[in-house]
């Protein structure tokens, strides 16, 4: 008595199995599914069938080493991970102090940076607020080689609620020195 | 003869010759069939479906001589007898006394010794239904089969985070080790000077030439704006940012980039 | 800049997003598939098409309480229980018994368990349940000893194929008509 009559009930059954399975199904995993008896060229046959069905759609069936799944074909992968966007990173104490002394000293040449923190500054830090557009360049100094002038944008001060620079929290409160801890 | 009383069984081709374990029956049934009650409201119910009789309408006399002796059962085979057993005993028994006791006529329904119990049992029975049915019902994991088929995760990188407090504990660090800050002091007022020239230098960057007036709304803008505006252009000027020129007195003043040409 | 241009492709990028996602999908998290703005009519008219789509297929298109999700056609259940013949064990009657008076009488407390089901509440049965994510407490009731009170989650109700506690088999069901006291 064979319980499934035609190839397209043959090919539905694999194909809910594949789309439910977390993991990828072996051929053998897929014989399983079946009561009777399922030849391997059977089964492949079948399974290119498949993947001949669904040719034009969202998923891809695809062979990888463990055995076979459907995936989401890639043009979807920006859609997708929008769902999971990665844990944010924390920007590195060179990126955080170089904002600070832009929000506070602007307008500022790399040389002016370079002067407060006392090191060299990394390209890849002013490319990283640049591209978060935080902060521009708002003019040249006109001094030998005429470096830009950083300042922060609108962007950022949108970014941090802020109204206007004038809300930060006022240097005043940093420029006393800390009483030492008596212990 | 011998090949008679052999058994002839194969499985996965090996001769069959034994019973299989899980066909043998423990001789203590009983204690299985008791364990199998999930408390005294359950054994109650099982007594009163066993003899097909209204929940509402329990003889109980016969109910509690029953009851009585499958805990004596329970006992005599050293079944551990729950407390719970036994204060359904101490229910039951004081259900019937009080049934026993001559009735006064004007003693309503209510007041029958059996509501509560009958009332507890039949919580217990639509729980008991219920439980039946949630057990029933298809769930996810076991009839119930979830798309999850796979891709590609790529992490579209979110923006770290940055808080006020992260800024300002930025700047207090920037601070603790510029030795020659002193001379940096800037304060609250001079940051929106400092903002203004960041302004200021942005529009020189678009028209080149402005006007000294067009810097400044009369309208729009309150006094201490266009002070903070004013300090800006000096400052700009102090560090020979831009250049301020006028062709005769009272005529206007025009602001440029300074091009050091 | 609309990144995509007509119907099938949202209905696209939605299926793909459904079709990989564990856990069902809330209205919110579909519109984050979008750079764009989804308005939520249109967001239920495009999952109303695509439930429509797949109507002779698979699989269905289902909401549940958190949100959608497509799962197999329950005629595949019997061949998909092939895959993992290690069943999950049953829950024993204790557990269950637990299960349904918390999800018709929530919010209860142990004692309230105690008390409809005439015997103690194994700590093991409630540590099943919260393990499985099925129950959780949601507060305390002000007596002496402020007792915690348990009620069922939505990943119960997704796992049942609910929608809400509504959607349970009504409890009249179980109850016998009350006939007036035959004394």
């Amino acid at each position: 008595m064979s319980e499934t009559k035609n190839i397209t009930e043959l090919k539905n059954v694999l194909e809910a199995a594949l789309l439910t399975s977390h993991e990828p199904l072996s051929l053998e995993d897929m014989t399983r599914l079946f009561a009777d008896r399922m030849e391997r060229t059977t089964l492949r046959m079948l399974l290119d069938e498949l993947k001949q069905d669904w040719a034009q759609r969202t998923m891809e069936l695809v062979q990888v080493a463990t055995g076979f799944r459907f995936q989401a074909r890639v043009e979807y992968a920006t859609f997708l991970a929008r769902l999971n966007p990665e844990k944010q990173a924390k920007y590195s104490r060179a990126v955080m102090e170089t904002l600070a002394i832009i929000a506070y000293r602007q307008p500022v040449t790399r040389g002016d940076i370079e002067e407060i923190r006392g090191v060299a500054v990394n390209p890849n830090v002013m490319r990283q607020l640049l591209e978060r557009d935080w902060i521009d360049v708002v003019g040249q100094r006109e001094v030998p080689g005429r470096p830009s002038l950083y300042a922060t944008t609108k962007h950022f001060l949108d970014d941090l609620n802020l109204r206007s620079l004038a809300e930060l929290p006022p240097m005043e409160d940093f420029t006393q020195q800390e009483p030492p801890l008596n212990i | 003869m011998q090949t008679l009383v052999t058994i002839d069984a194969r499985i996965h081709g090996e001769a069959f010759t034994e019973l299989p374990h899980d066909l043998y029956i423990p001789p203590d049934a009983l204690e299985v069939y008791l364990e199998a009650f999930e408390g005294p409201l359950d054994l109650l119910l099982y007594l009163i479906r066993k003899h097909n009789l209204n929940i509402l309408d329990i003889p109980m006399a016969d109910l509690t001589r029953q009851y009585m002796q499958y805990v004596e059962k329970m006992h005599a085979i050293k079944l551990e007898l729950a407390g719970d057993y036994l204060l359904m005993s101490a229910v039951l028994i004081e259900i019937k006394s009080r049934m026993l006791l001559p009735k006064p006529a004007e003693i309503e329904s209510e007041d029958d010794p059996r509501a509560e119990l009958v009332r507890r049992l039949m919580e217990y029975e639509a729980i008991k239904l219920a439980a039946q049915r949630l057990d029933e019902m298809p769930k996810v994991g076991e009839d119930i089969s979830v798309a999850s088929a796979y891709y590609q995760h790529m992490s579209e990188t979110k923006s770290p985070e940055v808080s006020l407090d992260d800024l300002a504990e930025a700047w207090r660090n920037v601070l603790k080790r510029a030795s020659n800050f002193q001379h940096h002091k800037v304060g609250k007022a001079e940051l929106s000077v400092r903002e203004h020239m960041s302004i200021i230098l942005r529009r020189l960057k678009v028209d080149n030439l402005l006007e000294f007036s067009q810097l400044f709304d009369m309208v729009q803008d309150g006094i201490p704006k266009l002070v903070v505006c004013f300090l800006a252009i000096l400052e700009l000027a102090r560090e020979g940012l831009l250049r301020m020129t006028q062709q005769a007195p009272f005529s206007p003043i025009y602001i440029q980039i300074n091009n050091h040409e």
